[in-house]
């Protein structure tokens, strides 16, 4: 008993699974018979989605869970470089952070300063309305994956400025947060301590 | 010579892999394997594979050293948690920047912005090619290997500009510039400089040069030709002197401000291949090579692979020497820089090349001899 | 051509924006952008007791906060009709002197790295830890101390504080002669930092320019000397001055002042050692540190009959003189607080100093002016 | 003492217009006067007796009226001087010091937009601390603050 012959796949809008979904709805057609052979060159621009599907799908079925994902995990969680930029207090403390005694090199921790080249934006400091939508544009200037952390109380909720009429109550209002650090400032410890938790929930991501 | 050089060996594998898969083919096709043009052909590949995986390899070693060695004049560890020691910081970050997102700026155009980083990558990586590390470690005597090198080293300026120009972004732009006028300002000096090296050796081959530093290296009667040489290339290498194109507190990061993943990894790695030239040709050019004085016992240079060894620690003392000097000098303005190289540079270079002539003129180069060798 | 340098970017120490007008490498013209960190600290000011306001203080300028506490409370004293007793006066300007030679140390940090100096940005922050350590030790936190009150400080010092103290300052004072020789003993330093930025004595008045700044260009202006305030007028030591009115001379100045700074310090430490005493004065009124509840209008009617009084102060802070104007109309809340920062008037001047030079010449003028964001937009 | 001078000379000057010295503690005083006569009064405060240096300017809202104050500062007395002058609450104006002292160009700005007082013949008289086109004036009275209304938490769309 041979398997019954895949349908076409669809030339233009849609996708695959939009076809099986209507072959299930739908009566089957009778469909003409195809030739063993088809003589056909194969475009580069047809070729390259297939073949990424192709051995997506394989990766996607042995290695990735074992050995890509890891990896790249390996090395995305332990060279984050954080935007290089200081909004307020904590940004003394940010910079303390890559002084001699704390050394956040040793975690192949390095400032950037340009946002092309950051995985990580540290907001250290205060958001005021005035700077929220350069601080989106900085966002949407890093590359994927790229993560965000709060840094203080002024970032995490306002702060003590949280009744002002210019501060933003909080950057998770503007940009997706993913670690939040307590404390104003947070010490450069907490500092490092929040990035290593980073590190721990990169080191669980699956993508 | 060739059985010996890395070229050589790459044939031989070759070789032997071929012919041992056609001992076990039929007829037609044990012939056609064995076939000295295919022979030929892998060897290249696998030449250039070695030396792809050499270069890369040194490279990520030599950015590690800086780091730590950074971290230890500014009284900190410099990268110690991934690896032992930090060993592989630069490997996690190689892969961190090839998993990024590529991506393009909306207003950048497109052919510039994707071949610049790409050129200047490649340009650097041909030079290991050329480069002799050792007396097995060539593709060959080529005659002129010393101007091939730099030939290739100067193509640089050009790709940072089209890379600079084509990221059309005002810092980019300002950093491309001034990276074009300060490659071309301290190009001339360095050829000069180079000029006094082979007016006293006699070659344009960098194994001569090499060879005739079997006696006395050159750094002793040639010191001005080598401070001028590492200036230059300190220029060239836009360390931190001189690294203006890449200011970081004026010119967000220069050149590469709007590069991020690959291209920006290409970049970096590209640096560090030039820093890697740099010291190379520092050590092949003064430095005796992979040769060493006579003084030094025997147990410690004909060990196998001894050239290589001292090559490299050679090769790493030096780079260390231009590590020491950024973490120690600040940096000079545009202008500055330009009138040092054209005022001053130049004058000096000429001087070294005089003095060069001098030298060979009335034959007293023994006399400066820095490592005297009586018994070779 | 006009370039934005900001609000992220290396050079500018903080958030704000210097809009450079530029032909070639040179400048043309300039306009600073600033209120990127405007925080509305004066309006909420107005909504806090009297010893809340000081937690704001800290945060006004992030690496001068005893300065600027020291600055309200002055003020606030002055309003209130309160006097403190004068071993907090002696504190007060212990934390204060400390507080200069932690934000020169800062500034050098920040200043020796946008000349592309890398080492010595480590340096300053390591020394400068140490300052930090010991305002931990009596206040608990590294930058924000909240330590002084209305009326006095919040407590004494910790025994054994003062020989911890003196180490310090011995050690910092080896310090500032390797900064020099890592400085001054460089050509590429002086040929960088030489005549750049000059604002003229006569501009800097003109301008409101003060601190380092306009005692760089051969004013002798310090108001510890010429307003003497908390314990400054039973101190010895000199005003900085120096010559040039150029980048390195705001580095001679700075550097001096730390020196002096040191001298200070051990006059204080002296005094302190043998006179115990009470912090904080007593019978102060009870509400000046009340918890904090968000008030609506009506509350800033006179509750109390308590005297009303304007304060001002004025202090000279490590960027500048800074003062204060806190009205008191007889309520627990301020009624108005007005504060003047150095840096403001210092940066109002960027045109004066900033046109005719390089964009390479951008980060070090602006280094030398010591930028603190925080105390510019409040 | 000094502050004779200095109430002698500026009331020579600006006759009815000068409404009194008051003594203010460690200053030579605080100086009242009417708003029209500002130009005269600060040109002679700086020429004539020799306050060179304007260090601040700010305005106080007192819901009936509204005062702006200088603070002044002479290198040859070693003193500070205040000036300080009532406004209308309803369309506060007063001329600029700016000509004067150039200092006062940002301090004005900044007066101007926090408690909306007009300066006449400014050079550059827009917003320096609030975003452009803010509309009202924070440190009025009027002006409440509140605890911020809720916003939406961005999520990560990955």
């Amino acid at each position: 008993m041979s398997a019954p012959p895949a349908p076409p796949m669809p030339r233009t809008a849609g996708s695959a699974a939009e076809a099986y979904r209507l072959e299930g709805e739908l009566p089957m057609v009778e469909q003409p018979a195809v030739p063993f052979v088809e003589i056909e060159t194969v475009r580069a621009r047809e070729f390259i989605p297939a073949a990424k599907e192709a051995f997506g799908a394989l990766i996607a079925e042995q290695g990735q869970a074992k050995l890509i994902r890891p990896t790249f995990n390996w090395a995305g969680r332990n060279s984050l470089f954080p935007l290089h930029w200081g909004l307020a207090c904590c940004a003394i403390e940010f910079a303390s952070a890559f002084s001699a005694r704390w050394d956040s090199e040793r975690f192949g921790i390095v400032p950037r300063s340009s946002p092309r080249q950051c995985d990580l934006m540290i907001v250290n400091g205060t958001v005021t309305w005035k700077v929220a939508h350069k601080l989106i544009t900085l966002y949407e200037q890093m590359p994927e994956p790229k993560w965000v952390i709060a840094m203080g109380n002024c970032a995490t909720g306002g702060g003590p400025f949280r009744t002002a009429y210019s501060v933003v109550p909080g950057v998770d209002k503007l940009v997706p947060v993913d670690v939040y650090i307590a404390g104003c400032p947070p010490r450069p410890e907490a500092m490092i301590d929040g990035i290593l938790r980073l590190e721990e929930l990169i080191r669980e991501r699956r993508e | 010579m060739s059985s010996l050089s890395l070229y050589g060996v790459s044939f031989d594998l070759v070789h032997l892999l071929l012919t041992s898969i056609g001992s076990v083919l039929p007829y037609p096709l044990d012939a056609w394997i064995t076939n000295g043009t295919l022979v030929l052909v892998l060897s290249v590949l696998v030449f250039a594979a070695i030396l792809l995986a050499a270069s890369m390899i040194n490279t990520i070693v030599l950015i590690w050293w800086e780091r730590k060695l950074l971290g230890r004049f500014m009284d900190r560890r410099g990268a110690m948690h991934v690896g032992y020691a930090g060993l592989l910081q630069n490997f996690a970050d190689g892969l961190k920047l090839f998993r990024k997102h590529t991506f393009k700026p909306a207003e950048a155009d497109t052919l510039g912005f994707f071949s610049g980083p790409t050129a200047y990558m490649v340009t650097s990586m041909i030079l290991f090619g050329v480069l002799p590390i050792s007396t097995g470690w060539n593709s060959g005597s080529l005659p002129l290997s010393l101007l091939l090198a730099l030939a290739i080293f100067s193509f640089a300026p050009l790709f940072i500009f089209v890379s600079a120009w084509s990221s059309n972004n005002k810092y980019s732009l300002m950093g491309g510039m001034r990276s074009a006028a300060q490659m071309i300002a301290y190009e001339v000096p360095l050829l000069l400089a180079v000029v006094a090296v082979v007016i006293v050796s006699g070659s344009f081959d960098l194994t001569t040069i090499v060879t005739e530093q079997q006696n006395y290296w050159f750094w002793g009667p040639l010191f001005l030709a080598l401070v001028v040489f590492v200036a230059g290339m300190l220029a060239e290498m836009e360390r931190i002197p001189f690294d203006l194109p890449e200011a970081e507190a004026e010119l967000v990061e220069g050149w590469n401000t709007e590069y991020g993943g690959m291209l920006f990894a290409f970049f970096m790695l590209a640096d560090y291949l030039r820093g890697l030239v740099g010291s190379f040709l520092v050590v092949l050019l003064f430095l005796g090579g992979w040769t060493m004085p006579s003084w030094v016992p025997g147990a410690l240079t004909n060990f196998p692979l001894a050239g290589i060894f001292w090559f490299l620690v050679k090769t790493y003392l030096v780079f260390g020497l231009f590590v020491w000097i950024r973490a120690s000098l600040p940096r000079v303005r545009t202008d500055q820089l330009l009138r040092v190289g054209w005022n001053r540079m130049i004058p000096l270079s000429l001087a070294a090349v005089f003095l060069a002539a001098a030298l060979v003129t009335v034959k007293c180069l023994p006399v400066f001899g820095c490592l005297p060798s009586p018994g070779v | 051509m006009w370039i934005n340098m900001g609000p992220q970017h290396p050079m500018t120490h903080g958030l704000w924006n210097l809009r450079v007008k530029i032909d070639g490498e040179l400048i043309t013209d300039c306009d600073p952008e600033m209120g990127y960190l405007h925080r509305g600290i004066e309006k909420i000011s107005e909504d806090r007791h009297y010893n809340e306001v000081i937690t704001l203080m800290d945060r006004t300028c992030y690496v001068a906060g005893f300065a600027w506490e020291h600055l309200y409370v002055l003020a606030a004293e002055e309003a209130l009709h309160i006097q403190p007793p004068e071993r907090a006066e002696y504190l007060r300007t212990l934390c204060e002197e400390f507080q200069r030679i932690g934000s020169h140390l800062m500034w050098y940090a920040a200043f020796v790295q946008d000349i592309g100096l890398m080492s010595p940005f480590l340096y300053g922050m390591r020394d400068r830890d140490l300052v930090l350590d010991l305002f931990q030790s009596y206040t608990g936190a590294r930058m924000t101390y909240e330590y002084m009150r209305v009326g006095g400080v919040r407590n004494d010092l910790p025994p054994g504080f003062t020989g911890h103290a003196r180490k310090v300052l011995d050690w910092l004072s080896d310090r500032f002669v390797e900064y020099d020789r890592l400085c001054l003993g460089s050509d590429i330093f002086r040929k960088r930092c030489d005549g750049l930025g000059v604002l003229s004595a006569a501009d800097c008045v003109a301008t409101g320019v003060t601190g380092p700044m306009l005692r760089s260009a051969g004013v002798k202006r310090d108001v510890r000397r010429d307003r003497p305030y908390a314990a400054y007028p039973q101190l010895d030591f000199d005003v900085a001055v120096a010559d040039g009115a150029d980048v390195t001379a705001r580095y001679l100045v700075r550097m001096e002042e730390m020196r002096q700074s040191v001298r200070l310090l051990r006059q204080v430490l002296d005094w302190l050692d043998h006179h115990p005493g009470p912090v904080l004065a007593d019978r102060l009124p009870r509400w000046l540190g009340a918890p904090y509840a968000p008030v609506g209008k009506e509350e800033y009617v006179l509750k109390r009959n308590y005297p009303k009084g304007v304060g001002f102060s004025s202090i000279e802070e490590p960027h500048g003189e800074a003062q204060a104007y806190v009205v008191n109309e007889g309520s627990e809340h301020p009624y108005r607080v007005k504060f003047r920062s150095p840096v403001f008037a210092n940066l109002s001047a960027t045109r004066h100093y900033l046109v005719g030079y390089r964009v390479a010449d951008i980060p070090p003028i602006m280094g030398s002016v010591d930028i603190c964001v925080g105390e510019v937009d409040r | 003492m000094q502050s004779d001078d200095v109430a002698r000379t500026v009331a020579a000057q600006i006759g009815e217009r000068f409404l009194g010295l008051e003594p203010f503690p460690r200053t030579a005083g605080r100086l009242r006067f009417r708003s029209e006569a500002a130009l005269p009064l600060f040109h002679t405060v700086k020429e004539q007796l020799g306050f060179h240096h304007l260090s601040m300017v700010g305005g106080i809202d007192w819901v009936t009226h509204r005062e702006v104050f200088y603070v002044v500062w002479s290198d040859d007395r070693r003193q500070y001087l205040l000036l300080s002058a009532d406004l209308p609450a309803a369309a506060p104006h007063i001329e600029s010091a700016a000509s004067v002292w150039p200092a006062a160009n940002w301090h004005e700005r900044e007066t101007w937009e926090l408690v909306d007082i007009q300066f006449d013949h400014h050079p550059d008289l827009r917003h320096l601390l609030l975003p452009d086109g803010y509309e009202a004036h924070p440190l009025l009275r009027s002006f409440q603050l509140h605890e911020p209304e809720e916003l939406e938490v961005k999520q990560r769309s990955v």
